[in-house]
């Protein structure tokens, strides 16, 4: 089976299937978990094929409806894009067959509505990570963020108001990222990012090609929820219906860091990027810096499970932003491996909350008490998670961190390094607090009252769990295989790992 | 919500002869109009987004003269959401077909193996087959945009 | 906060202002947007696609990729609206 | 000054609309009303909007609209017609906004529902209590 278009296939499957659940689930229920679950199996396996074909014949451009470049939109599937495609088919699927319960549970009646957005979204992303065109990225951009909005309006509470100000504020991102794409636009006449590569070092306009570079950097930085501009993601990702939240958590964070790493390096090139404008590389790590260090210590003041997993999520995308822009190779490996891993991590982690969500209805601190005793498995692989994200050894989140503090060592920026430490040491402080609660505490009379307390989450819910922390472990004894077959040929060209 | 309607009916809005009448009138022309615009595209400005936009207008008209009950009593919700879906599936059925036809995607001269038109002419006929899709997803979305926001989900007197 | 942000949009009006210091003035046919590309647009779309608006010839062909995730997004739109307003059944 | 000016009037487009963007970005980020900040999100679109129909605009240029036999026989001058792409990219953009609006003004109706106003001052003070 090895087609020209089997990555458009990938795209397809979601997409198509997203219709077929819209229609077939008005008449009856149980057509959608098979649906879903086969197409996201199908989108996986073409992905890893897609993979091993890149990495066997390297990398290829496709010509969408067969014009040339220029003309037509261009796809563009290199090592590093066929990474991210399995990435995020993998982490969807998993997410998704946990999802099946908890919607079911918490929507009962709308999962035909649900899954048909969530099928879009995942289709959205699996395009953004393919496309080489930057008016396209915009219209996958907002396919992302729509989708986003009506999956996180569907959650209860705030949920409502928490989408109104993602609302806004993707807007503002997504209008920026657009004016920056018009001004390349005016210098160039082209939309097409590896031509637009080609005649921006021949043009003298410094001052709209560095207007441009940054509305596009501040407009994707909006969209990810870096530090300042953070605000609306915790009340957005925590507010989420659970299903809906442990798949956006890994996923939009991620995809809009490979975007930003393919706008610097596909759009502009690493010499314009890092060294056209002194002080600003210099600049964004010292944010970078200072972001983590308050992203984690606002973390330290949550109360409650999954907001103190946005707040943590807040760090990560800092930590990847840092990395990216400490100029070297090992920083860009460790900043791609820790898109991998990050996404792995929150997956795992999210979705220990949608099963201790699932059981005990609640994820306040002081309703997770006992709770190693009375769901063994979910709490195992919680702690696999917790443990990534604190960077012990085996796990891969420790992989992904040693890049990075080797290519802050190598940059010369102690303050990155020194942030990264802190900030693992507060991941610490924070998860050992979740598992002393769990494992030391005894069960609280109040939640014992409760008919559902007892047992495990189902095994649609378990096996993604398990999966995902096995996962984990695997991409961490593989991080070096990884690094030298997959990433080192993912590096913008003059960068080695 | 609720308290708008109040308002709203309190008032009379749109409860006049003349209104009435002249929507009744207008909401056929409209809709001819609006496919004019849609099949028309390839020669004057026009387009499926266009048509759609103007062919969902004329329901939402009906909608604002008379009540909600009147605009699903000419076509139904069920009948709404199947378009919008349908809509949908043209382009990407069309854009899939092509590439399982052993072109691209969204290669519309790989469909001269389905029916030998000549792949330029294929090229304009599946641009018209795609903006028809265009439309009726558009015109579809869009009705079904007004009924939930006039109605804030209820579905029954509307504005 | 009024005042913050009266003052990010004072910058970033000014950064967009001053990025138009190098743009060729309005309406200018030697402009790189009016040269690159669409000029081939312009010549070859009606010979490719045997459609004489142009602008159908792009939004259905040319870029026909995009136009088809803007019809996603429409969708999108009307099924998120859907599934915000609609009271669950009990 | 005179630099300046003429500067100005060379490329009024752009400073129309920047001056229509700031409208749209302070509503956005300075207003306290919800619906004031969704109509502050659609000014901002509309300015992009005018930005980039505003990029293909060419003097002396017709509509993008040709006469497809003579267009066939001799092929057409790309000086005389306007710059398509811009207006096909800002019709996907149109699309785009209206759907935003859409799903903002659903999500609007939910919120007034829950807490009976859209001042963002009352609705945090509702939920603090």
């Amino acid at each position: 089976m090895n087609t020209p278009n089997l990555h458009l296939y990938v795209l397809a499957a979601p997409l198509l299937t997203a219709f077929a659940v819209n229609l077939l689930g008005r008449v009856s229920r149980t057509w959608i978990g098979p649906l879903v679950l086969g197409a996201l199996t199908f989108s996986a396996g073409g992905a890893l094929m897609t993979l091993l074909h890149v990495l066997r014949e390297g990398a290829f451009r496709y010509t969408i409806g067969n014009w040339q470049p220029p003309l037509g939109i261009e796809l563009v599937v290199d090592p590093l894009s066929a990474l991210m495609l399995l990435l995020v088919s993998a982490v969807a699927l998993l997410a998704t067959s946990s999802a099946l319960k908890s919607v079911a549970h918490e929507l009962p009646g709308r999962e035909h509505l649900f899954f048909t957005l969530y099928m879009i979204l995942i289709a959205g992303l699996l395009g953004l990570v393919l496309t080489g065109d930057a008016f396209n990225l915009y219209v996958l951009l907002e396919i992302t963020a729509i989708t986003t909005y009506g999956l996180i309006a569907m959650g209860s509470g705030r949920a409502a108001l928490s989408s109104f100000n993602y609302i806004i504020m993707g807007s503002i991102g997504a209008c920026f990222y657009l004016l920056g794409v018009g001004y390349l636009y005016i210098l160039t006449g082209t939309l097409n990012m590896a031509d637009i590569a080609q005649i921006l070092p021949g043009l003298d306009a410094p001052a709209a090609i560095a207007t441009a570079f940054a509305f596009l950097m501040v407009g994707l930085w909006v969209k990810m929820g870096l530090f300042p501009l953070h605000v609306w993601l915790p009340n957005a990702y925590s507010q989420a219906p659970t299903g809906a939240g442990a798949m956006i958590a890994p996923l939009m964070t991620k995809v809009t860091i490979y975007l930003m790493i393919r706008v610097m390096f596909s759009i502009f090139s690493p010499d314009y990027t890092f060294l056209a404008h002194a002080g600003i590389q210099a600049g964004i790590v010292w944010a970078a810096s200072l972001a983590i260090m308050c992203a984690s210590g606002l973390a330290l003041a949550q109360r409650n499970l999954r907001r103190m997993l946005t707040y943590i999520l807040v760090a990560e995308v800092a930590y990847m932003v840092g990395g990216v822009w400490l100029a070297n190779g090992t920083g860009i490996t460790g900043a791609i491996l820790h898109i991998v891993s990050d996404a792995m991590m929150t997956l795992c982690l999210f979705l220990a909350a949608a099963a201790i969500i699932y059981r005990t209805g609640s994820l306040e601190f002081d309703r997770l008490n006992g709770l190693y005793r009375r769901m063994p498995v979910t709490m195992a692989a919680f702690t696999v998670g917790a443990f990534s994200m604190i960077g012990v050894p085996p796990t891969c989140g420790f992989f992904s961190k040693w890049y990075l503090i080797l290519g802050a060592v190598r940059a010369g920026h102690p303050e990155f390094v020194t942030a990264l430490l802190i900030s693992s040491l507060i991941n610490a402080v924070l998860f050992f607090r979740i598992i002393e609660l769990a494992y030391f505490q005894p069960a609280s009379d109040l939640s014992r009252s409760e008919p559902q307390q007892a047992g495990e989450a189902p095994l649609l819910m378990l096996s993604p769990l398990l999966l995902s922390a096995v996962a984990l472990v695997a991409i961490g004894l593989g991080s070096g295989p990884l690094i030298e077959n997959i990433i080192r040929l993912a590096m913008p060209p003059g960068f080695a790992p | 919500m609720k308290r708008l309607q109040e308002q709203a009916r309190g008032r009379d809005i749109g409860d006049n002869l003349i209104i009435r009448t002249a929507v009744r009138l207008l909401v056929p022309f409209i809709q001819l109009f609006g496919l004019y615009v849609i099949v028309h595209g390839h020669y004057s400005p026009g387009g499926g987004f266009q048509g759609g936009v103007i062919l969902g207008a004329s329901f939402i008209l009906l909608a604002l003269a008379y009540d909600l009950r009147t605009s699903l009593r000419f076509m139904s919700e069920r009948t709404n959401a199947i378009l919008g879906n349908a809509g949908v599936l043209i382009y990407t059925g069309i854009a899939l077909l092509c590439a399982l036809l052993g072109g691209m995607f969204l290669d519309y001269s790989a469909l001269d193996r389905l029916i030998s038109l000549g792949p330029i002419e294929w090229r304009s006929l599946g641009i018209f087959l795609v903006e028809v899709g265009v439309g009726t997803a558009v015109m579809s979305i869009m009705v079904s945009l007004f009924w939930d926001l006039g109605s804030g989900g209820e579905m029954d007197e509307g504005l | 906060m009024k005042a913050l942000a009266f003052l990010a949009t004072l910058a970033t009006g000014i950064v967009l202002l001053y990025g138009t210091r190098d743009f060729a003035a309005w309406g200018d046919a030697a402009s790189p947007a009016s040269r690159h590309v669409s000029p081939v647009y312009i010549e070859r779309a009606v010979k490719e696609t045997h459609v004489p608006n142009l602008v159908t010839a792009i939004l259905g062909d040319y870029r026909g990729y995009d136009t088809m995730f803007e019809t996603v997004v429409i969708y999108c739109a009307g099924l998120a609206v859907v599934c915000v307003l609609r009271r669950q059944k009990t | 000054m005179e630099p300046l000016l003429s500067e100005i009037v060379a490329k009024y487009n752009y400073w129309i609309y920047v001056v229509l963007m700031m409208i749209g970005f302070y509503a956005m980020i300075g207003k306290r009303n919800l619906v004031k900040k969704l109509l502050g999100m659609n000014i901002f679109q509309t300015a992009i909007i005018l930005f980039y129909v505003s990029i293909g605009g060419k003097r002396g240029g017709g509509i993008p609209i040709v006469d497809k036999h003579a267009a066939m026989l001799h092929g057409v001058d790309a000086t005389t017609v306007v710059n398509p792409l811009p207006h096909v990219l800002m019709l996907t953009a149109i699309v785009v906004s209206v759907s935003v609006t859409g799903v903002a003004l659903a999500i609007l109706i939910r919120i007034y529902r829950k807490y009976d106003t859209l001042e963002e001052d009352e609705i945090l003070e509702k939920i603090g209590r």
